[in-house]
């Protein structure tokens, strides 16, 4: 499997997806935002950070560099995108996944462990972990408060297009159990097609039991196959 | 412009300073020259008040690669593996605009940090505010914890340890001391001393603006009625434009492209150039026309003083400018040769074609007043008499504590930093000591800092040494052997000899502690004038310490890890009651005598832990500090949600004073019920005196035939009080 | 000429952080606030002589990048 | 009444973020953007008829809570 990641101005997250990536045997290219072409790869990761400082709006500014066109190019002919955190904001500033990501409910940053239940286990980057699995995975971030219009929402639904939701250890999603505000608790989607995933939560943390746990390994045990 | 008297005082200059000057001159100096003096001349960064004791620190020892003297303190853990780490003060920028100041506080260190070739891999903290209920004090938390948090997330590196507390005595001049930690190969560390003479000097990273102008004279004044008119020296700090900097710094790190360099930090660019100049014995010449500027008409004098931020001086081999220029370009950062090494041993400032300053660099730097300052004894404190105050139960007394804002859970401020990104995280915040794993490696380092103002205040020598020990204590309780620290000292006004003394006591301190523990100081910084209106603080040093932990295979916290474990407490109790955290938050009281160091036993019973530590016998360790035993045994079973049975002591002692006396050296630890044999041997042999406290259990927490409390309870009481207030 | 650009949320869009300076306000004692909503300013100066040219300019500039068309609304004002 | 607000950041304070938006825009081909600063705007509806009292209480708001006035600057009018 070859992947690579895309690297902005400010992202920081970038050494620790490739670690991971790495760990789990994909060929792994770390890809400069100035860059006007990309290696053939089969999965692109956008990572976590603050790319621009997230000045304006997070993930606007790098939604405008001149690689995103290649890899919007890549995900219409069926590549596999990832963006984690702020590459999820930057996937909805392109426009290749609907919907926003606003300030936090309790607008301050928040980095904490959360139990997210997994909403659909038939897509490449779900497919090992089970129905309504609850993972602890890793939060950071202070726009990650997921917001769409409604008929978006009901498409959502109907289409199964959401990943993850905020929930307790059993699974529970309700309310309280929203770190952030984002709407339905909706921790991550899926673009109709299912070969883009956003998600706020940080898989690539979860790879390594002395670190932290290996939750996040599934995501990308998934998709190696 | 003709200089007088009020123009001389404005730069924070006294007439004999003045004097000095004309001296060195053998001229009048002109307004710009008089700006580069009295940045120079500050404390903040000739240390004149204090240089003279700080030189009595034990700055050595077979792992100290650098000690004081360049921008961090540099050790050996091993296999061309090099720590590099300072703590810095940003405490007077903070109180006027806190978010600010404390942002740009983490911004410089960690400037200082990978200025010498180290990528930073951990940023720690140690805040104090004035009490909760004073006006001020809720908003500066806030600004403070965001700042510190907005930079530090923002980079990208993890802020995992610190300390926050609570007193009166902060009210107007709150304390925002930053640390940052990094890892260099010991083959490719980066000094400040020029050599050479004609080489490029080059400006990296953002424009000069008009922030921060007398930033570093300001630190040096005390508050007064009329701060409000210092305002716009407040600088804005980019943690974006820093994050560019550090990626470009360590690209161009990789060859030998840099004979010298050095971050612009407090006094910008005369600073730096001058420190650069003066390591080296050389002389700088600076084209100011040249100096990238991000506002009109800036004047040479505001050049030199601006403490712009995200900046940085670099002397290039020859040659090497285009190498060097292609990367900052890369990175979207102005690179610009301004100057260029000299033999004439001057600073020599140009502009439009004409010298508009010549100082001798020796002037600035070695030739800065020294004083040694007045200063008296500290009064051996009289004991108070503990009979006298009113007996409470033990649990309302450790409800009060647990409770306080003090003592409280602080994850309402720690949910606001990124503990994790870089993942290399062990251990995060909430344990005695944070641990970070070396990238790529086995190995790990143990961070934590510490004061005890209250203890130093009440008497500076107990409590200088008291803060050293206990920052050994909390790197041990995690497994790491203690290798060096590095100290942020807030003191009130030097000028006033009760103040000058606590400095050079707590400083005996300091130093008795390090020499005896071996525990040597290699950076650290000094912030004087802390107080208002003639009122001092409490002398707050800051401790912050490393240890290395060779191998790791599992973090050690201080929760605890089962049930039934036997529980067994290390070192004597006396029950000592002053200057406690008992007496403060039940009567408030804040008299008496801090604890008694002894060193024996303290080195004896951190060895030893240390050694049971790595015999893997210990499942949780907790060293006991403020609050006593009771209070670290209710933390080790809130981080868990385990209770815990405590026996009844059976010698008949008081039971507050065995419950919360804060005797030093002492530590709990959770082991196995059939390792207690084999862990008795080992301490029976070292001499080490130890007691069989209780076990763990579930869902209570006791002490048998006293109190009782259900775990949820004692974590909701310890949970409450950030988010209520 | 200058414009300043002023972006507001759409009004169904929820705003967080008006929310919460609400709420801090009225905490304040300021009780007769009826509502508040918070937005961006900006202030641009173009090289630009001819209105309608330079308002064309500006009105791009919100399109590509300042404006979340999603979720906000903008007004372009001529400052001078 | 209703007020508007707008915050902007004073004039030789650091202003990070519009310094990347004008070189996004820049990038963008906005090739006579001569200058862009960016700041904040606040909507704010209160229940007081009186304008003189109703204008002090908006400006109370900003001193207390809206604006960072070591840093910023800030403009009250009234929209209606
Ligand atoms: N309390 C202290 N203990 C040991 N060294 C100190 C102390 N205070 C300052 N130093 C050392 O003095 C030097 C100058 O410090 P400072 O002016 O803070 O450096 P910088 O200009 O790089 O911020 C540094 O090498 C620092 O480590
Ligand atoms: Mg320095």
């Amino acid at each position: 499997m070859k992947s690579s990641v895309i690297v902005f101005p400010g992202s920081n997250c970038d050494r620790d997806i490739a670690v991971a990536l790495q760990k789990m045997q994909f060929k792994n290219k770390m890809i400069w935002h100035k860059e006007t072409s990309l290696p053939k790869s089969d999965l692109i990761v956008i990572p976590g950070g603050f790319s621009y400082g997230d000045y304006l709006r997070s993930g606007a500014i790098a939604g405008k560099s001149l690689i995103i066109d290649e890899v919007i190019k890549a995900a219409n002919s069926g590549c596999l995108i990832l963006g984690i955190c702020n590459g999820f904001q930057i996937l909805t500033e392109t426009g290749m996944l609907k919907g926003t990501l606003l300030r936090n409910k309790n607008l301050k940053f928040i980095n904490r462990n959360v139990n997210i239940r997994v909403m659909n286990n038939e897509t490449r980057f779900t497919s090992k972990y089970k129905l309504n699995q609850v993972l602890n995975l890793n939060i950071a971030h202070n726009e990650g408060n997921y917001y769409t219009d409604s008929n978006h929402l009901d498409q959502l639904k109907k289409d199964n297009l959401i990943a993850f939701k905020y929930s307790d250890s059993s699974g529970n999603t309700d309310d309280k159990f929203n770190p952030n505000g984002a709407i339905e608790n909706i921790a991550g989607i899926f673009n109709d097609k299912k070969n883009i995933l956003g998600m706020m939560p940080h898989p690539e943390r979860m790879v390594d039991e002395l670190i932290s746990n290996s939750d996040g390994i599934n995501l990308f045990s998934s998709l190696l196959d | 412009m003709g200089i007088n008297n009020k123009i001389i005082e404005k730069h924070g200059l006294k007439i004999e300073e003045y004097k000095v000057i004309k001296k060195l001159l053998k001229r009048d100096p002109n307004l710009l020259e008089l700006g580069v003096f009295s940045a120079m001349w500050n404390e903040h960064c000739s240390y004149k008040s204090s240089r003279i004791h700080l030189k009595k620190l034990p700055t050595k020892g077979d792992q100290v690669i650098q000690g004081p003297g360049e921008n961090a303190g540099v050790i050996d853990i091993g296999d061309n593996d090099a720590i590099i780490f300072k703590i810095e003060s940003h405490n007077h920028p903070s109180f006027i605009e806190p978010y600010q100041g404390a942002a740009t506080g983490v911004g410089g260190i960690l400037r200082d940090v990978f200025t010498m070739g180290a990528r930073p891999i951990a940023l720690l903290n140690s805040i104090h505010f004035g009490s909760p209920s004073h006006p001020k004090t809720k908003s500066l938390l806030n600004g403070v914890v965001s700042g510190i948090g907005g930079y530090g997330n923002c980079i990208g590196i993890p802020t995992v340890a610190g300390e926050t507390k609570f007193n009166d005595t902060y009210n107007d001049n709150i304390l925002v001391n930053a640390m940052a930690v990094g890892h260099a190969e010991k083959n490719k560390i980066f000094y400040s001393k020029a050599k050479g003479i004609n080489k490029s000097v080059v400006y990296v990273g953002s424009k000069t603006g008009r922030d921060g102008i007398h930033g570093a004279s300001m630190a040096s004044a005390e508050f007064d009625e009329n701060s409000d008119e210092k305002k716009p020296t407040v600088q804005v700090g980019d943690p974006f434009t820093e994050k560019l900097l550090l990626e470009a710094c360590l690209e161009l790190m990789k060859d030998d492209s840099i004979i010298a360099i050095q971050d612009m930090g407090a006094a910008g660019l005369t600073s730096s150039s001058v420190e650069m100049a003066s390591k080296g014995s050389l002389g700088i010449e600076l084209i100011l026309d040249k100096v990238p500027c991000r506002e009109e008409n800036m004047s040479p004098y505001e050049m030199m003083l601006s403490e712009s931020q995200e900046r940085m001086l670099i002397i290039l081999e020859d040659g090497k400018e285009e190498h060097a220029k292609k990367i900052f370009q890369k990175w979207d950062l102005d690179f610009v040769i301004i100057g260029k090494t000299t033999d004439t041993k001057k600073l020599t400032l140009k502009y439009k074609d004409e010298i508009v300053g010549e100082i001798p660099i020796e002037a600035l730097a070695s030739k800065a007043p020294i004083y040694d300052r007045k200063w008296t004894k500290k009064k051996i404190p009289k004991s108070i008499n503990i009979k006298k105050f009113k007996k409470i139960g033990l649990k309302e007394a450790l409800i009060k504590i647990l409770s306080s804002p003090n003592h409280s859970n602080k994850s309402w401020i720690t949910n606001q930093y990124d503990q994790m990104v870089m993942c290399d995280t062990a251990q995060k915040s909430g344990s005695d000591a944070a641990i970070i794993r070396i990238h790529n490696k086995d190995k790990a380092i143990a961070v934590a800092v510490d004061s005890s103002a209250n203890y130093c205040k009440s008497y500076p020598i107990t409590g200088g040494k008291q803060i050293v020990c206990e920052n050994w204590r909390n790197l041990i309780t995690v497994g790491a052997k203690p290798i060096a620290i590095t100290n942020c000292l807030n003191f009130g006004n030097p000028e006033n000899k009760e103040v000058m003394g606590e400095f050079a006591e707590c400083l005996e301190g300091i130093k008795e502690a390090c020499k005896f523990l071996n525990f040597p100081v290699v950076s650290g910084n000094v912030s004087f004038y802390n107080g208002t209106n003639k009122k001092n603080i409490y002398p707050t040093p800051v401790i912050g310490g490393v240890g290395l932990i060779e191998k790791l295979s599992q973090p050690l916290s201080h929760n605890f890890k089962k049930n039934n474990s036997l529980l067994i407490l290390i070192g004597k109790t006396f029950g000592h009651l002053e200057q406690s955290c008992y007496l403060k938050e039940n009567f408030a009281v804040e008299d008496g005598k801090p604890p008694k160091i002894n060193f024996i036993n303290e080195k004896n019973n951190g060895e030893i832990v240390l050694k049971l530590i790595k015999e893997n016998f210990v499942l949780s360790s907790h060293d006991i500090s403020s609050g006593g035993l009771l209070v670290a045994l209710s933390e080790m079973s809130i981080g868990s949600k385990l209770g815990a049975k405590i026996n009844k002591p059976k010698k008949l002692v008081n039971l507050t004073e065995y419950f919360f006396g804060e005797d030093q050296s002492r530590y709990i630890l959770e082991i196995h019920e059939n390792s207690l044999s084999d862990v008795d041997k080992i301490l029976k042999k070292n001499n080490i005196y130890y007691e069989n406290i209780g076990i763990t259990q579930d869902n209570y927490f006791e002490i048998e035939g006293e109190m009782k409390i259900d775990i949820n309870d004692l974590f909701k009481i310890n949970n409450q009080w950030y988010n209520n207030y | 000429m200058k414009f300043s650009v002023t972006v507001t949320l759409k009004k169904n869009v929820l705003d967080p952080q008006g929310k919460v300076v609400e709420n801090t306000l009225k905490n304040l004692g300021m009780l007769n606030l009826k509502s508040i909503r918070q937005g961006k300013f900006f202030e641009i100066e173009i090289e630009e002589e001819n209105i309608d040219i330079a308002k064309k300019k500006v009105n791009e500039m919100c399109n590509k990048l300042l404006v979340n068309l999603i979720i906000e609304d903008y007004k372009i004002d001529i400052v001078k």
